[in-house]
């Protein structure tokens, strides 16, 4: 019973994450139609950023913020620099980040070398928290479930009760006559790309804590972040938890169970969902 | 004499989500008939035609060809069986020369598919596929990329093609849309001298067109069939003048 | 016109071909490690070994200059093999050392074969049989193998600290596997037991569900993970309430985890491990090494690494069978290669004497030791135990041990 | 009267579709009234209407509203000047609900459009507030463009086939809150097929053709023409 | 002026370059660089054959390889003591016809994706393809793959060293190259074409617009693995690193860079990937490679949309507007 209870707390602790860098990820496409390749290494410039940020100040709050805005504007960059020209060419879009990504994981392998960094979150975060039958459960973790629900809600209300929500909601929905109507929709895309990014720079400090940062976690987020999208439905904010949940469970009870093939299991679900409904679960086809 | 209908649609209707979008139509076409449907914008006509080619899922209803239920048949299979269809927008293969959309049409229904020999070996299909260009006045173009010619000749390919696959039943869907007067006027002329083997449904907008080549006529409001004669029949019918022209106050 | 373009095109190329030319009299040693991706930290420390040995003899051997062409792998056999061709056949480089890790160490014995008058010198990789089965004549390793790496610690563990039901977790391929044998050749025949084996796919990284399923009552549990998957399972199964005492393998706790940044280090105080090397020897070579390492790499590792010292002392091997040949690579490196198969490094190696077996595989000392923390609060490796001249048999007979099979997930089996 | 101001020039305008021209220089006037134009399917109307909001570009000619060149501009600046749309097909958002429709635009520029004058004028809208665009029928999400389009206070408001798929009763209710919004000073542009609905919404009916304008007649006559409208629209009446 | 029929054919002068490369080239730059450069381009040219003629993008191409390398591996003499061994020849049909199976797989479970959903999920079938031979010991040996594998002596030419393995990769690229060009220039070819410029159409005419795509990737299949497997005889082993994630970004790198939207485009993309490989590193710092590529490749996707190929093509027309194409020149005239 404690083990099964612990192994579905795990799930939710990793399904909490892959949502978290997801999020940023499928809200960029909704609105954009971006299939942005750049996301994992957003992840891990957050992490780095935040990382040098809370030891040099001694804030891992600080450095939460700042690796979201440092991220974010990066992600502006990117977009101004490179994608803004590339216009509704998808294929080329997708390209692009690629090529940025492969850039930016270099610089940060140059910087900050092959070793391991982990946060030093505050005292109250490190440890263990008492729970019922499974006698506790590592604060931080609970801490990172707890940031999924926040943000999940935060972009929920965000999307759905804002103004801008309603602008993104009709940007995804009918972007010309947005523009039409007098709204530089424009600037929402951008706005909604520098949120996207910052997400995934939000989620490196809490994936970085939770986790360690190392290189190649960039290429490890961006392909979770892929298959949480694609099996939920990519620009769904309710496909990417619904997706985020089905692989945190896949990964973490086959780890327990099948632990050989559990990466593979992940992936063979994300097969079948495609197969089957290409669109993802939540998609709109 | 009587025969029997080489296309007989029963009781169809297609659902997209909450809208019912084609309902409960039936139509029945003898050989060799000239059909027209026309109707607003919105009437169904085009979900009518797809799910005779293939292209739509029914909700309800059969389609049967020649006596035969096709309803569930995939549209490569449909198109075999002699039903050839064109597009509301032209869906050429823009960056191949006409010649080259041509023989791949020719091929498509009565084969070889997946032909790996050099095109010298397939001298009849490339026959066939000249043989249509020259009806449409194309082979001056045949070398040409299907994108460099003009929106007229483009349409008329895109005729071409259907008929270039040999089709027993032709399913046309606008095709004098955007044409020119006179260019108009050419392609009534080749779609009046095909031969009665070809039996054709068409979407028409312009009313001329339509009653100008059709033998019968079936006129089709949100989804429904509303009235169905010849051509006579049709124009005297006021509830057609009414949704064609919003009628006189 | 398109001709002038076609000569000075043509020009550059061929000058492009022919500028690569090996200069006459020096001799050319290539190095290869992991630059890129998750070792490059480790291939870089190895790095420093080599210039660190070439530092020792200012480059010169017997009047010959030594040219060092590096070169970087990424940990995967293909492209290390692709890199040491091009050492070979591009760089000219007439002894290659190197390279990193375990499934390279293969692919480049299996490319030896084909280039018998060039001699390679294993720089840290450590599979077992990159020298234990089907060797390569010209292939030696001045290192020892994973399984020679647990060496005492097995028994260290059941003797000393009194395990007798443990569990293992481990990365599943072939290093870890080599490790457990070496563990399970002390522990088990002494009547350890072993209570479960975990085999994670390489590049797992939440361990969670895993420590979860780690039995309540076992004594201590083996851990076999380097690197960032070290450092999170370290954090992860101190977070869960993890209590039993951890056992390392040689890369568990080595300098590149150790100086990691990260508050698990505080819990690792005391814990187990074995390997080729102990931050706080007191054998003055090693002192002397360690001084001489952070003199030159002021911004490399608190102490070198296992890297920085399989890749110096192979260096050294190196060096020293070439002074003893006069920089001779004549006769197809035949002359050399004989020296080098029967060098000794003992004045010159700060972890005690290495010589080659019959298959060129080193016999060397390895240490159990337990993290300890400094004043200045740093962390180093305690050494509380010295196997002394581990060969690659395990003490067992040759026959008897290759009877055994190559190392698995569940083989050899611990009963 | 509301002559004289919110007056649209358009000159020589030319626009392509990748490399095909669909319009090959269109002159239009629209002096502060009505103006309806008339053609058959691909003549190029819809093309006409979303170059003069900015949603093509054009590669040739002018657009002037009140004197400001609009060709060039974004859409969202081309709005700014008081153009709006209630394109075909209608275009709601299917996301959004229809009271967040009518908050998104409202109260952006001034003038005598509000929601509960919207609510008034289209009751239907008031009992569906809470329903998505994509939940209502053709005939509610008619009016949902139209108020959508109405609450940005336009200055000229361009319909591109308002009356596709309606029901009589609704065209006429259509034409009857046209009639009010241009009394009050808007221009109105309506794009037609159905000729009854093209020559009751406006006085002037402009009829085009290959992507031109073929004739600029009154309304009037070309209802009593039955040789004109065959010659142009290849519809007829007899 | 060159010969005429080298103006007709100026691919044969690639392929007279590639014959009498060796004549200049160190042993180092034939058996290494240029061999390489030949399997990279071969495995790439399954890529540009998809996208060129069908307009399909694949992630899949490195994974597909893989699968004959792996056969091709585990049919071999291995120093790993996995699979069984066969007659080479015997080995070589099994890994291209195993490869051009699961090319055909690919094909089908993707039939019903396009455009960037079918790049994703054809990466998600090339990354379970890494997951499964990385974490299977019993047949795959795991991480640490398959050791040990060498190409034939055949009638006593060792193709292992240099000079033969170079002639046996050119003549397999040029093969592979002839092929898809040749494909081009039949009725299956043009159906791919079709395919890719309106597949609706393709169906209301009567073709099996599944069937046909779901063949397009048996082909493009077929040849990656016949990159597959000399790629595998060239590292002489078979490991997860060949088929993981990076292995796909590079060859759609590869593609790229020498222009998608030509089938030799993948041929163009190698040799400048090799060359980037083994220079770029001197020029910046020997680990900074990826940094160059990445550079490279973003200037080349923003600034040339059809990659190297587009402009060479751009070049020729520049260079002499003659050149365009015999055939466009042809109608114009005729037209007139």
């Amino acid at each position: 019973m404690r083990f099964y209870i612990l192994l579905s707390l795990n799930a939710l602790t990793v399904a909490s994450l892959y949502f978290l860098v997801a999020s940023g990820f499928s809200l960029i496409f909704g609105l954009l139609r971006t299939v942005n390749m750049a996301h994992g290494a957003f992840y891990l410039l957050g992490a780095y950023v935040g990382y040098d940020i809370a030891s040099y100040s001694g804030s891992w709050v600080l450095g939460l913020v700042g690796a979201a805005v440092a991220v974010a504007a990066v992600g502006l960059a990117m977009h101004q620099l490179l994608l803004r020209t590339l216009g509704n060419d998808e294929l080329r879009q997708a390209l692009v980040t690629i090529g940025f990504a492969i850039v930016v994981g270099d610089l940060l392998l140059a910087h900050y070398g092959g070793i391991t960094y982990q946060f030093t979150p505050p005292d109250a975060l490190y440890g263990t928290t008492p729970m019922p039958v499974v006698k506790g459960y590592p604060t931080i973790r609970i801490v990172v479930i707890a940031s999924a629900l926040i943000i999940g809600l935060g972009l929920w209300l965000l999307i759905h009760k804002t103004r801008l929500g309603m602008l993104i909601r009709a940007g995804v929905d009918d972007r010309d006559i947005l523009s039409a109507m007098g709204f530089n929709v424009q600037r929402v895309l951008l706005l909604v790309f520098a949120l996207g990014a910052g997400l995934a720079g939000l989620a490196g400090v809490i994936g970085g804590s939770a986790l360690s940062i190392s290189p190649g976690e960039d290429a490890r987020f961006l392909l979770s972040s892929l298959v949480v999208v694609i099996v939920g439905g990519m620009g769904s904010l309710a496909g990417a938890a619904l997706g985020a949940l089905l692989i945190g469970f896949a990964e973490q009870f086959g780890l327990a169970f099948i632990p050989n093939y559990a990466t593979l299991l992940t992936f063979l679900l994300m097969i079948a969902v495609l197969a089957v409904r290409p669109q993802g679960l939540f998609g709109r086809g | 004499m009587h025969t029997a209908p080489i296309l007989r649609v029963r009781d169809l209707s297609i659902s997209f989500g909450a809208v019912r979008a084609v309902d409960r139509v039936s139509l029945s076409l003898e050989p060799g008939e000239r059909h027209g449907l026309l109707g607003t914008n919105g009437a169904g006509k085009t979900t009518l035609f797809n799910a005779i080619s293939g292209d739509v899922k029914l909700s309800e209803g059969s389609i049967e060809y020649k006596g035969r239920t096709i309803s569930r048949l995939p549209i490569h299979r449909r198109a075999r069986l002699g039903i050839g269809r064109t597009f509301q927008t032209t869906l050429t293969f823009a960056d191949r020369t006409v010649e080259d959309n041509l023989r791949v049409a020719v091929m498509g229904s009565h084969g070889p598919r997946f032909a790996i020999g050099t095109w010298n070996r397939y001298g009849a299909q490339v026959q066939a596929a000249r043989a249509v260009a020259s009806r449409f006045r194309l082979d001056e173009v045949m070398e040409q990329p299907v994108a460099t010619l003009s929106y007229g000749q483009q349409r008329e390919l895109e005729i071409a093609m259907a008929l270039a696959s040999d089709p027993e039943l032709l399913l046309l869907d606008e095709p004098a849309a955007g044409m020119s007067p006179q260019a108009r006027g050419r392609l009534i002329e080749v779609l009046r001298s095909l031969p009665r083997s070809i039996t054709m449904l068409f979407v028409e907008h312009d009313m001329d067109v339509a009653l100008s080549l059709a033998d019968r006529i079936t006129v089709m409001r949100d989804g429904a069939i509303v009235a169905s004669g010849t051509p006579a029949e049709i124009r005297a019918t006021p509830l057609v003048r009414e949704i064609y022209l919003g009628g006189k106050h | 016109m398109r001709k002038t373009i076609g000569t000075v095109l043509g020009a550059v190329g061929v000058s492009a071909l022919l500028s690569t030319t090996a200069l006459a009299d020096d001799i050319r040693l290539g190095a290869l490690a992991t630059l890129e991706g998750p070792f490059a930290q480790s291939g870089l420390d190895g790095l420093r070994g080599v210039e660190l040995a070439l530092e020792k003899y200012n480059y010169t051997v017997a009047g010959k200059k030594i040219t060092l062409v590096k070169e970087s792998s990424n940990a995967k056999p293909d492209v290390a093999v692709a890199k040491t061709r091009k050492l070979i056949e591009q760089d000219k480089a007439d002894i290659v050392v190197g390279p990193l890790s375990g499934g390279e160490g293969i692919a480049v014995k299996e490319y030896a074969k084909s280039v018998p008058d060039k001699t390679f010198v294993n720089g840290t990789s450590g599979a077992q049989d990159t020298t234990l089965r089907d060797p390569a004549p010209n292939f030696y390793r001045f290192t020892l193998d994973g399984a020679q790496w647990q060496a005492g610690l097995g028994s260290y563990a059941y003797q000393n600290k009194g395990y007798r039901n443990i569990a293992v977790i481990g990365e599943d391929y072939s290093f870890p596997y080599a490790q457990v044998m070496g563990f399970q050749a002390e522990y088990c025949t002494l009547g350890g037991k072993i209570a479960q084996k975990n085999w994670v796919p390489v590049g797992t990284k939440d361990f969670t569900s895993v420590i979860a399923k780690l039995p309540d009552n076992v004594d201590a549990v083996y851990v076999l993970l380097g690197g960032a998957d070290a450092v999170n399972f370290l954090t992860q199964y101190y977070q869960s309430g993890g209590t039993a005492p951890l056992i390392g393998s040689s890369v568990t706790v080595d300098q590149t985890v150790l100086s990691s940044k990260g508050p698990f280090r505080q819990k690792v105080v005391g814990m187990l491990a074995a390997g080729p090397v102990a931050d706080s020897n007191e054998d003055p070579k090693w002192v002397e090494f360690v001084n001489a390492y952070k003199k030159k790499f002021p911004d490399g590792l608190q102490s070198p690494s296992l890297f920085a010292h399989g890749y110096y002392v192979s260096t050294l091997a190196v060096l020293q069978a070439l002074e003893q040949v006069k920089g001779d690579l004549s006769n197809d490196q035949k002359t050399f290669q004989a020296a080098l198969a029967k060098t000794e490094v003992t004045t010159n190696s700060p972890t005690g004497p290495i010589k080659l077996d019959q298959n060129r595989q080193a016999i060397a000392d390895n240490f159990v030791t337990e993290v300890a923390q400094k004043p200045d609060g740093t962390y180093y490796s305690q050494i509380v135990k010295v196997a002394k001249a581990v060969d690659q048999t395990l003490g067992m007979d040759r026959a008897k041990f290759l009877s055994l099979g190559p190392a698995s997930r569940d083989n050899p089996p611990c009963n | 009267m509301a002559a004289s101001t919110n007056a649209l020039v358009i000159s020589g305008l030319e626009v392509h579709r990748g490399v095909v021209p669909v319009l090959h220089g269109v002159d239009l006037q629209l002096d502060g009234q009505t103006l309806a134009i008339l053609g058959r399917n691909g003549a190029g109307k819809t093309t006409l209407c979303n170059t003069l909001l900015g949603l093509l570009r054009a590669e040739k000619g002018s657009i002037r509203f009140n004197g400001v060149e609009l060709a060039g501009l974004k859409p969202h600046q081309i709005a700014e000047h008081g153009l709006t749309i209630v394109p075909q097909g209608r275009r709601v958002f299917a996301s959004l609900t229809v009271e967040e429709h009518l908050r998104l635009v409202a109260g952006r520029r001034p003038g005598p459009w509000t929601i509960p004058r919207i609510h008034d004028v289209f009751p239907r809208l008031a009992q569906r507030r809470r329903n998505h665009g994509n939940h209502l029928s053709g005939g509610e999400q008619q009016m949902l463009a139209i108020a959508r389009a109405l609450l940005t206070n336009p200055k000229l408001l361009v319909l591109d086939e308002p009356s596709e798929g309606l029901a009589p009763k609704i065209v006429d209710d259509l034409l009857d809150v046209l009639r009010a919004v241009n009394m009050e000073g808007t221009s109105i542009l309506i794009v037609e097929q159905n000729l009854r609905v093209g020559t009751t919404a406006s006085e002037r009916v402009a009829i085009m053709s290959g992507g031109q304008i073929a004739l600029v007649t009154s309304s009037k006559q070309l209802w009593e023409d039955e040789e004109m409208q065959h010659r142009y629209l290849g519809v007829s009446t007899h | 002026m060159p010969p005429r029929f080298l103006v007709r054919h100026p691919y044969l002068l690639l392929v007279l370059a590639g014959v009498l490369f060796p004549l200049v080239g160190s042993e180092f730059w034939v058996g290494t660089v240029a061999a390489r450069a030949l399997i990279i381009g071969t495995m790439a040219l399954s890529l540009t054959f998809l996208t060129s003629t069908a307009g399909l993008v694949s992630f899949a191409q490195a994974g597909v390889a893989g699968v004959a390398g792996y056969t091709l591996a585990l049919l071999s003499p291995n120093v790993t003591g996995v699979g069984v061994e066969v007659a080479w020849p015997l080995a070589v049909g099994a890994a291209l016809l195993m490869g051009t199976l699961a090319g055909v797989l690919v094909g089908w479970v993707s039939v019903r994706s396009s455009g960037i959903y079918l790049l994703m999920i054809t990466l998600a079938m090339s990354v379970s393809l890494f997951y499964l031979v990385s974490q299977n010991t019993e047949v795959f040996n795991g991480f640490d793959g398959i050791n040990g594998l060498k190409a034939p002596v055949v009638w006593g030419i060792d193709l292992r060293a240099p000079l033969p393995f170079y002639g046996m990769a050119l003549t397999a690229a040029v093969l592979s190259a002839a092929a898809v060009l040749y494909l081009d220039r039949t009725p299956f070819g043009s159906q791919l074409h079709a395919l890719r410029n309106a597949p609706r159409r393709v169906s209301a005419l009567g073709f099996n617009a599944v069937a046909l795509r779901i063949v397009a990737f048996g082909v493009a299949g077929f040849i990656a693995s016949v990159g597959g497997v000399l790629n595998t005889w060239f590292s002489g082993q078979m490991s997860p690193g060949a088929v993981d994630v990076h292995a796909a970004v590079n060859l759609l790198v590869v593609a790229v860079l020498g222009g998608i939207r030509h089938p030799l485009g993948a041929f163009l993309g190698a040799i400048t990937f090799v060359l980037l490989e083994n220079y770029a590193a001197s020029v910046i710092d020997r680990e900074r490679f990826n940094l160059v590529i990445g550079v490279v490749f973003i200037v080349i996707v923003l600034f040339a949309k059809d990659g190297l190929s587009g402009l060479i093509n751009q070049l020729r027309v520049h260079l002499n507007p003659a050149w365009t194409g015999g055939r466009r020149a042809k109608t114009r005239r005729k037209a007139a």
